[in-house]
């Protein structure tokens, strides 16, 4: 790679983007002189998966509020691994990625979410 | 007042229009009883048909709107010699217009979306203090078989109802999907297999209604036209005991309409259990329990039909 | 997520960013995660409505065994682990670390996908197949669909050891073992969804 | 041996593909491979067909492979549907057999649809959007090679099925349970299936390219609110691409199991539920119909300033419509299936978020109006499409309207109504956006002008035989005609209005000849465009020569205005101002077979696939993995273009100072 010896900061990749005024994809890079933060997460990821798993082995609540207590600490767990192990916020110039994830994000849901309602056939005529 | 009376003419415009139109293109021909749809012969199809027009004449002047304005602005700027409309090349807001081409479009859509939800939520519930006539419909290739359950009697390609009376059809298919469609009763509802899907109608009138399938389902698809034959009360029931009589219908005969070909009319004066899934038969909306499912007979050898 | 954040002035972009051509690779791999998602998620649809589908076969609670799917949720989320320790060391500059913990990741992801094969098998041997019913037509291309995904991250990460051996750690090495990462934590996440709604929901139902 | 013949035979001819026409086709289709073979060998065009086109990873030659391809399969489906409406003005004539209507309209629809919109955009993104935006190529150079090969090698897989083992017969919406083995026999909708997710890779892989591309590789300068609306609107539908077809690839996958592998997804036993498919292929089916036209308003919107002598009226509203209609359409599918009992709270919540989308479509309509005002209207055949379309989607809106209104859908659904306004949006809309993109940038692309008259000709016989044709169906579904059948009887009184529709269907057909004509006369003579700027143009690609060179830009621009070379030809600018030390060595993509080879492999697995020939399948796989090893260890993929060369190509052109 010729051009890319001058290496280049990350502020300087961020004041060359276009679109810099859109401050919340402003990029972010972890400082990382022990990593503590990958046994957080590690550690963190084995609590809310055996949490999961223990609450629904012994049944302590109703399904329902089960399901729902599940499937939130589904969601943290997938934030944890996004945020420490994927650098969701890292880029050059602007990390991009962050709009059409949290956009797939929504519509998996909708579209699981509304599956299921489309297909339950509420429609006995009465 | 006047308002009512510009509507009443700007309606009668429309439809004039419209016809105009329909004359020019079909020699001659105004919305003669031929546009089914036009010519509601039953509660279902009438609400259907009135929120349709309701729609119809809102986008109407829409598109008159957009057309006066489209229309004026090609002719007014043309690009001729000699052309003194102004020439403002660097006009490119202007923001009441900016707000109102958002705000006005949404106040008139909220015109047809009452009357949408309004008559979808009340198309689906029975009337209430009328008793159905249930029927069952399963929808075969390619032909429709009628079962009514109370009476065990059963149809193929017509079926007979009471006017003046809701019908409840039951829906399902031993086949791939089609769509139950009597036009001048109302509107369709899919057949499709391990479900049953209800829907109601009513005829006004005593008179035939033919009806088709809406969805396509192989080569003698085309064929699956069928009529509705709406009668008086007395009629009715004066059919549903003669054709009590007629020879029952043998499981033998129903795998013979399971094949695929296409028939004729005919009447059955009983009918198998099984041929329609019900919790009887074990099926639950969940699951299997339909004729072919239960008897294993998946697979069915494939005719092809020739010409016709 | 208060994560430390180190004084951005004059931070030094990491390899895998600075050149722009390569950067420009790992915004691509993100979208494609982007479909990727979806997929899942329609994958999960098609569970979700068809979880009750059983037919005449086995349904989710009499199937599924928590020993297998626990193990295998463990080797999965320590493979992440791994590999996240991987970037770490390629941030450092460190080619022999970041071979190791490439390859330690592998052999955890060879060793979730024998046990997942073993736990078909034992599917099979009970004639739970996707013959038997919508559902288990859905939950074996559900929980397919990602070990054939593990399956063809492993392979890729082979490539990329014989790949670092050759060039070690350069704008372009590093772009790949950046997406790789991004791509197994993903399908660490797909998992955890597929323990959750798959296999937790099974034994609530 | 012996007996492998007749089977080879009855597989590859069943009786379907027998008929004499078909024959026919067969014998000239051979005959036209030969003579094309013998023509490049006789005058040694091999070298340049590989070198210059099969490897070329240029997105500006991309983008005419691109536009051969969807030319051609307009024809093909163009000619579908001339089959389709002879067949229904003669209703009693058996003009042609119901298995073969059905093949008929179902290629007519899955190749307007998959193999002449979408290739015909792209190759519209490919050749202006780079130019646009100031970048020398798009993002990923190598994949969109890739991208287009598999598009190409899905589109030939769907095509061969009409000649060999008989066509999918199933519409383009392939609903099950009748695309399953117990209905559907023979190998017709392993090639819809096939063909349909090979297709499908490479269009995903097109919309993460050209997504990146937009985000990533704007000139200097260029922030979102200064991009032309082309590229706001190609952005937008990289991002629908990227939504809509993970949930397409899922339901053809699960439909292909079904037969292949025998799941039961949507099979009628053991509780498959066909439902779940209708499901997944409109989450899929309502965002593509809006892939299909915004790049079209793009277009539009392109066309209407350069036209009208004026800048685009309303920009940031034009974007937020733009981006509305993304988020909503992916909240309407149900409206597909009003009529699948999903009960009235969802049909009424699903009726009225498609409603909604009017007004955001509505916004666009009105603000292309506006720019009209005050314009000065220059009615070249770009232009004119574009005038026609407004009307003609106007209409096509308003019954898409009414066909949200749910309880009128109970009635209209499936009936010729719907056919009529699909359409009117699908013609008017796309077709008409489709060809006026052409006609403005055919001088960029090839650097000559279509011929002005010819093309008026084609746009008015286009645009006649389109009401002629259309109109008449609207009626049609007001009498209860149902689509998808190929006879009916007489007594309905359809007979009248389908030989109307037949006509006007034929005068499309001149049309298109007529097009034909206006392109090969205009290849042979058309005038050449020597100024680079033939229409007085707003945006980046007319500060260029025509066609443009290897490189794109000799310098990247600065751009400091939304309509950048508009204003800098007002400041007296131009970019043909260059002096030699401005310009330096470009990095440019390499050439590369594997994108070929690739769409090849991925040919071989879909065909073998297709008929169950396992080893063949395993041959295709085996390709597949080569390219993707070979490309995972080709690290000398990029060349550097030397200053001096393009110093001397900018002189040739005049471009250069000193
Ligand atoms: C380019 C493709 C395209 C486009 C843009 C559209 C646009 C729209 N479509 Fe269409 N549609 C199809 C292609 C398209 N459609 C196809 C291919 C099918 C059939 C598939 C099959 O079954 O094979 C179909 C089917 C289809 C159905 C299903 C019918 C059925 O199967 O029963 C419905 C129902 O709601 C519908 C509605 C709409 C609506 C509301 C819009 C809206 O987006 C239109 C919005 C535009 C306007 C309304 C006009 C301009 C607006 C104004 C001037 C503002 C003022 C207006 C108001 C206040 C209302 N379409
Ligand atoms: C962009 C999409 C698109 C386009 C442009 C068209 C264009 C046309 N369509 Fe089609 N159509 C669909 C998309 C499209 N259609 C879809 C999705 C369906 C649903 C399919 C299904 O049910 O599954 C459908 C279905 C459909 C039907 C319903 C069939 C049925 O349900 O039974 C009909 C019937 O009239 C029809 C007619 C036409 C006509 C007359 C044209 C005309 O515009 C065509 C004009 C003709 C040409 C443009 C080419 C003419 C070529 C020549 C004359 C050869 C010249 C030769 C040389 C120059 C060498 N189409
Ligand atoms: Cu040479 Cu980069
Ligand atoms: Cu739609």
């Amino acid at each position: 790679m010729s051009e890319s010896e001058q290496s280049i900061t990350v502020d300087e990749a961020y004041e060359q983007d276009n679109d810099k005024s859109i401050k919340f994809l402003r990029p972010r890079f972890h400082a990382e002189a022990f990593p503590t933060v990958q046994i957080f997460g590690y550690v963190g990821s084995l609590v809310l998966t055996f949490a999961a798993y223990f609450l629904v082995m012994n049944h302590v609540l109703p399904v329902l509020a089960l399901l729902i207590i599940i499937l939130t600490l589904a969601a943290l767990q997938a934030a944890l691994q996004l945020g420490v192990f994927m650098h969701v916020k890292e880029g050059r110039g602007l990390a991009w990625q962050i709009i059409p994830l949290y956009l797939v994000f929504l519509i998996a849901f909708g579209m699981v979410g509304m599956s299921i309602w489309i297909m339950l056939f509420k429609s006995g005529v009465s | 007042m006047f308002a009512q009376r510009l509507m009443e003419s700007y309606r009668k415009l429309v439809l004039a229009a419209l016809a105009a139109g329909a004359g020019l293109l079909s020699a001659g021909f105004s919305f003669g009883p031929k546009y089914v749809l036009l010519h509601p012969a039953g509660p279902v199809a009438k609400s259907e048909l009135h929120v349709f027009i309701l729609a119809l004449e809102l986008m109407a002047i829409v598109a008159v709107i957009v057309l006066a304005l489209f229309f004026y602005a090609i002719v007014r700027f043309r690009d001729t010699a000699g052309n003194t409309a102004p020439y403002t090349p660097n006009w490119h807001s202007h923001t009441l217009l900016e707000v109102s081409v958002w705000i006005l479009p949404a106040i008139l859509l909220l015109f047809i979306a009452i009357p949408t939800v309004k008559t979808t939520f009340s198309l689906a519930h029975l009337p209430k203090g009328k008793d159905p006539v249930v029927i069952d419909v399963t929808s075969l290739t390619w032909k429709w078989l009628f079962e009514y359950p109370k009476q065990h009697i059963a149809t193929v390609n017509y079926a007979v109802i009471p006017a003046n009376r809701p019908v409840l059809f039951e829906l399902t298919a031993d086949s791939p999907m089609n769509t139950f469609w009597v036009p001048q009763l109302g509107g369709m509802e899919y057949t499709m297999p391990n479900r049953v899907l209800p829907l109601w109608l009513e005829a006004d009138k005593a008179g035939t209604y033919w009806g088709h399938s809406g969805q396509f389902s192989g080569v003698g698809f085309e064929k699956m036209f069928f009529n509705v034959k709406a009668v008086s009360q007395k009629s009715f029931q004066t059919w549903t005991t003669t054709t009590a009589s007629a020879h029952p219908m043998t499981l033998a005969a129903y795998d013979r309409l399971l094949k695929q070909t296409t028939v004729g009319d005919s009447t059955y004066g009983n009918y198998p259990a099984d041929t329609f899934p019900t919790l009887a038969s074990g099926f639950s909306l969940t699951g299997s329990g339909m004729y072919m499912v239960m008897h294993d007979k998946k697979g069915i050898s494939y005719i092809p039909m020739v010409g016709s | 997520m208060s994560l430390p954040l180190v004084d951005e002035h004059a931070q030094q972009l990491p390899l895998e960013f600075a050149d722009e051509h390569e950067s420009m690779k790992i915004t691509g791999f993100w979208m494609f995660l982007v479909t990727d998602v979806l997929i899942f998620a329609s994958l999960f649809s098609t569970y979700a409505v068809f979880h009750n589908s059983v037919a005449a076969g086995p349904t989710a609670n009499q199937l599924f065994k928590m020993g297998p799917v626990l193990l295998e949720t463990l080797l999965l989320l320590t493979s992440s682990f791994t590999i996240g320790l991987g970037i770490y060391a390629m941030r450092k500059g460190q080619v022999r670390a970041l071979m190791a913990w490439t390859f330690l990741t592998i052999l955890l992801g060879a060793g979730f996908v024998t046990t997942e094969i073993h736990d078909f098998v034992s599917f099979a041997a009970l004639h739970a197949t996707w013959h038997t019913s919508a559902f288990l037509s859905a939950f074996d291309i559900l929980v397919g669909t990602h070990g054939a995904h593990v399956t063809f991250g492993i392979f890729w990460a082979v490539t990329l050891l014989f790949q670092l051996r050759k060039h070690g750690i350069t704008e372009r090495t590093a772009r790949k073992i950046y997406t790789f990462s991004l791509y197994w934590h993903f399908l660490d996440i797909v998992w955890i969804f597929i323990f959750t709604f798959v296999y937790l929901n099974g034994k609530l139902g | 041996m012996p007996s492998f013949v007749p089977y080879l035979v009855h597989t590859l001819f069943p009786p379907g593909v027998l008929l004499p026409d078909i024959l026919l086709i067969d014998f000239g289709l051979i005959c036209a491979g030969i003579g094309v073979i013998v023509l490049l060998t006789k005058t040694r065009r091999w070298g340049w067909l590989w070198y210059d086109w099969l490897t070329t990873v240029d997105h500006k030659k991309i983008a005419i492979l691109y536009l051969i391809a969807s030319l051609v399969m307009l024809m093909r489906g163009g000619i579908d549907a001339l089959m389709l409406r002879a067949q229904l003005a003669l209703p009693t004539t058996h003009f042609m057999p119901a298995s073969q209507y059905d093949e008929v309209f179902t290629t007519h629809g899955t190749i307007m649809v998959f193999f002449m919109g979408m290739p015909f955009i792209f190759a519209l993104f490919n050749a202006v959007v780079p130019l646009m935006i100031g970048a020398r190529d798009v993002a990923f150079p190598r994949l969109n090679a890739m991208s287009y090969w598999l598009f190409a090698f899905g589109a030939i897989l769907f095509n061969i099925s009409f000649v060999i083992g008989g066509s999918p017969n199933a519409g383009w919406t392939a609903y099950p349970p009748y695309t399953g083995l117990a209905f559907n026999p023979g190998p017709g909708e392993n090639y819809y299936f096939l063909a349909l997710i090979i297709a499908g890779m490479g269009t995903t892989m097109t919309g993460i390219n050209f997504l990146v591309t937009t985000l990533k590789m704007r000139a200097p300068g260029m922030s979102l609110m200064k991009m032309p609306m082309f590229v706001w609107s190609t952005m937008v539908t990289s991002a629908l691409i990227l939504f809509a077809f993970p949930p397409l690839t899922v339901a053809l996958a699960m439909s292909l199991f079904d037969r292949l592998f025998g799941s039961h997804f949507f099979t009628l036993a053991r509780g498959g539920m066909p439902m779940m498919y209708v499901n997944l292929f409109w989450l899929f089916g309502h965002p593509e119909v809006y892939i299909l036209i915004i790049p079209l308003f793009g277009v539009f919107s392109e066309v209407v300033a350069t036209f009208s002598k004026k800048v685009l009226f309303g920009y940031p509203v034009m974007v937020a419509s733009i981006v509305a209609i993304m988020f909503l359409a992916y909240g309407t599918w149900v409206h597909h299936f009003f009529t699948m009992g999903a009960g009235p709270a969802v049909n009424a919540f699903f009726g009225l978020s498609t409603m909604l989308i009017a007004i955001p479509t509505g916004v666009k309509i009105f603000n292309w109006i506006f720019t009209m005002w005050g314009g000065r209207i220059q009615t070249t055949t770009a232009m004119l499409y574009q005038m026609a379309f407004i009307p003609v989607f106007m209409v096509g809106g308003a019954t898409g309207i009414l066909l949200a209104v749910v309880p009128a859908d109970y009635q209209l659904h499936n009936s010729y109504f719907l056919v009529a306004h699909f359409h009117n949006v699908l013609i008017g809309g796309t077709l008409f956006g489709l060809l006026s993109g052409l006609y403005y940038w055919w001088p960029k692309m090839f650097g000559m002008k279509l011929n002005e008259t010819q093309g008026k000709w084609a746009f008015w016989l286009f645009l006649i035989g389109f009401w002629v044709t259309f109109l008449p169906q609207y009626l049609l579904g007001l009498k209860g005609m149902t689509r998808r059948i190929y006879t009916y009887p007489l007594g309905f009184g359809w007979h009248d209005l389908n030989v109307i529709s037949t006509f006007g269907a034929f005068i499309m057909g001149a049309a298109f000849v007529v097009l034909v004509y206006n392109i090969v006369w205009s290849l042979l003579y058309g005038e050449r465009d020597l100024t680079g700027d033939p229409w007085d143009g707003r945006t980046l690609e007319w500060s260029l020569p025509s066609p443009v060179p290897e490189y794109n830009f000799p310098r990247i621009p600065v751009v400091h205005d939304r309509d950048a070379w508009w204003a800098m030809k007002q400041k007296g600018q131009s970019l043909a101002d260059l002096r030699p030390e401005d310009v330096h060595d470009v990095e440019m993509p390499k050439n590369s077979p594997i994108p070929f080879l690739l769409g090849a492999s991925f040919f071989v697995l879909g065909f073998g696939m297709t008929f169950a020939w396992w080893p063949i399948a395993i041959i295709g796989f085996v390709g597949i993995i080569l390219c993707l090893l070979f490309s995972g260890f080709d690290y000398d993929d990029h060349h550097h273009l030397k200053a001096d060369v393009i110093r001397q190509t900018e002189a040739t052109l005049g471009r250069l100072q000193g």
